[in-house]
This record gives structure tokens, C-alpha cells and sequence, in this order.
């Protein structure tokens, strides 16, 4: 299925982009996780430490062990430091 | 008066503070609290400028939901939050929350509330620029701990 | 800035709280938070005005403890209060404190502190002038209440 | 002892004045409160509830229990309702 990518913050300065769209057969947020994480050294630097990412699908945060269902957008982050 | 806002542009906490409280004034609200967070050089002794990265779209969502929830548990008259992206000088104000209530205990703890969640919840990634370099700003394990609290 | 005051002159909340967090940005406080009070009509609905009569004196000196209080107890970095009395018309402004902090807990903790003292402790006697007459506002057992947890 | 008095609230309004100097030999500020109470009505209705009574020596708030020991001013007014 085909999903929008999004990074943040130094998960996209790691990875290089900010933006990418994906065909994947991920079921939930973690096998997404693995397999970009499978592809190169940068991803494989960004999304090294897991306890340190977040993710959101469609704009609403979820747990990395949400399934993906039918999320279009698919946003991949370090922990928020707003406010 | 727009109760939600996500902008680049620096704004005035003194003229938004009395937009905001003329308009309770009207609502019977007695007790007004606001936060206001400045830029201000957390690590280095140095910092030269902030930069504020956010996730258009999300951001606006997850303020507006924040915003919300605040009203509904705190029984607050209004709430306002106000948060700025991009560049900003040290000194300048990064964001700022409003509430209002009939007593000032909610209107305490709903600001309070909007803050632990804006911190942990909403998507800004704060980045320090220094002498030395960019630094992006790590999350406080107090800061995710605060939210248990609610 | 004055950092005890008591006038009897409507004030400008807005200007007063960027005055003061002009002169905090320069202490590296980062969190600044505001409470104010407006007149609102608590009892009957039909508030015509509010008075409030002071102990010249005792005032200042009772704001000026619970300040230092503040401040040493939440490490602010500074605390201000702005209180008026006599005659006060519905919607303006009774009442302003604003404190700052490195961290935001404190800031909150310090106003709220402020605020729980300043309403058992500091000699203010409200009055509300309605149609039906004058009448003194009663001191709510929760406000002595508030004291106990500080 | 002389000691100035002061009022303040509706105990000034209640007493009809919001100042006076007297000539006391009470001890404590609960003594002085009795003393005031026999004087006549006036005093005895703003006086009935010492428990709706608060005071100060000296601009200090006190406990009624309190000594008056050298206090010039001695204040009487009811709960505060500030902020």
C-alpha cells in the first residue's frame, strides 16, 4: 500500500528528507519502523533507538505497535519539546 | 478572537492577555491566568537564536483537542493558546496560554494542563543555535512524567 | 518596576505583564505566568460596582512578606502584586500578580502561593454595590482551606 | 495603656467609627475585645462572633489569644477577602 512518509525534527536531518512516499506492506508502525530501517545507514542511524521515536498516522499520535489500517500519512518524530 | 494560533510572527502577551480578558470580563469569568514562555538560553550560557520546527496540520489538530479537554475538565470560561515556529531571538516570546474561569483554582490548574500536554504532546521540536552550533533541545523526563499527574 | 503596589488607579494588565517579562528575559526566566482578577457580579447578577477598603500600611507590609515568601520558597526569579482599592466598576481589573521562573512548576506553584495568601492575609475588604443595597463579600471557607496545603 | 484603635469593614461600620484612642488595662487582645463588647451595643453587635473576628498588633496579623504587650495600634476587621 502506498503511504506518505513524514520526519521531523533530527530523524529528518538523519534520514535526509522530509518527505518521501513509500509502497509497503508494513502492518504496524514498528514493521514500518524495521523495514526503513533495513534500507541504509542513515535510516538505520535515525530510527536506531526506538524508546526515542514517535510516530502519528494522520496527524493523531499512536503507539508503535498501532496497525497502519488505512493511514494515508504516516509521521515519524523525536519526543516533542514544545511550550 | 481566534483561540488557536500557529505562526512565525512575534506577538504581544500584554495586548493578547487584555483582548482575551475584555472578552471574559463579558462571560462572568473573574480569574484569568496566562503562561508565558520565553526564549531563554537553557544549556550553554550562549544561545544566539531559537529555531522551532512543527508538523503543519498536526500541530493546529493536537492544540485544538488540547484546548478542549482543557475547558471541558477545568470548567473554563475560555482558553487560548498561542505558539510560534521558525526563528526567535533569545528574550523574545515563544508561546503563551490563556485561561479563565469563575475560580481561580481551575483557571490555575486548566493553564497548567494545557502546558504539560503542549510540552509532551504537541509536534514542536525546539533547536538551539550557539557559537558552537545547532543543538536540537532534548525532552525532560519531568516533563513527561507531569502529565501522570492529570 | 514597583513590586508591591496598591492603588486605588485602574491598571493596564497587558503593560504590566511585559514589563515584567521584559526585566526577566534578562534573568533567564523562561516561564512567566499572570493571574489577574476582574470584577465580575458573584452574588446576584446585578453588580453595579465593587469597593474595596485597605489597612494603609499593613497592606504593604503584609504583600511585601508574602512576596519575599514567594520568591525564597519557588526560587523565583522575581514576583510582582498589583492591587487595588475603592471603587471599581464590573469588568476591570481587582488584582494582578505575575511571577517568574526557570522552570514552569515554579512559576505556577509561586503565583498560586501569591494568590491563596494574598486572599486570607492581606487586609482587603470587598463590598458589592447592587440596586438592592451594599453588602460585604463573605470570606469563603475554601480560601482559608487553600492555606493548609502550602 | 493607651493603645489606637482601628476598624476596619463592616466593624467600622458597625462601631461608627474607624479610629479611637483609649486608655486599657487588658492584657490580651481577647481581654481588649471583652472590654470593648461591654462598652455598649454597638460594640457588643460588632463583637457577638469572635470567631468572624481577625486582628492585628501593630500592622502584624495576631491570634486573639495574643498579649498586647507594647502594641501602639491595635487593629479589629473581619476575615479578608482580597485578591
Amino acid at each position: 500500500m502506498k503511504r506518505d512518509l513524514r520526519y521531523f525534527a533530527w530523524l529528518r536531518e538523519r534520514i535526509g528528507t522530509g518527505h518521501e512516499s513509500i509502497e509497503t506492506e508494513a502492518a504496524t508502525v514498528a514493521d514500518l519502523i524495521e523495514e526503513l530501517r533495513q534500507r541504509d545507514e542513515a535510516y538505520a542511524f535515525a530510527f536506531s533507538d526506538t524508546a526515542a521515536i514517535r510516530a502519528a498516522l494522520d496527524q493523531d499520535l499512536v503507539e508503535l505497535d498501532t496497525p497502519l489500517g488505512d493511514a494515508r500519512e504516516v509521521a515519524f518524530f523525536p519526543p516533542m519539546t514544545g511550550g | 478572537m481566534e483561540t488557536v494560533r500557529v505562526q512565525s510572527d512575534l506577538f504581544d502577551m500584554g495586548a493578547e492577555l487584555n483582548a482575551f480578558a475584555a472578552a471574559m470580563a463579558k462571560k462572568n469569568a473573574g480569574a484569568v491566568v496566562s503562561f508565558s514562555g520565553l526564549t531563554r538560553d537553557i544549556a550553554t550560557g550562549d544561545l544566539d537564536a531559537m529555531e522551532i520546527e512543527h508538523y503543519p496540520g498536526m500541530t493546529e489538530k493536537a492544540l485544538a483537542k488540547i484546548r478542549d479537554e482543557a475547558i471541558e475538565r477545568f470548567k473554563l470560561s475560555d482558553a487560548m493558546i498561542l505558539h510560534r515556529h521558525g526563528r526567535m531571538e533569545p528574550g523574545e516570546p515563544i508561546m503563551m496560554v490563556v485561561t479563565a474561569a469563575r475560580h481561580r483554582a481551575d483557571a490555575f490548574q486548566g493553564a497548567e494542563f494545557l502546558m504539560d500536554y503542549l510540552k509532551s504532546r504537541a509536534p514542536f521540536w525546539k533547536k538551539e543555535i550557539t557559537a558552537q552550533g545547532a543543538k536540537w533541545v532534548a525532552a525532560r523526563d519531568e516533563d513527561e512524567d507531569a502529565l501522570s499527574r492529570w
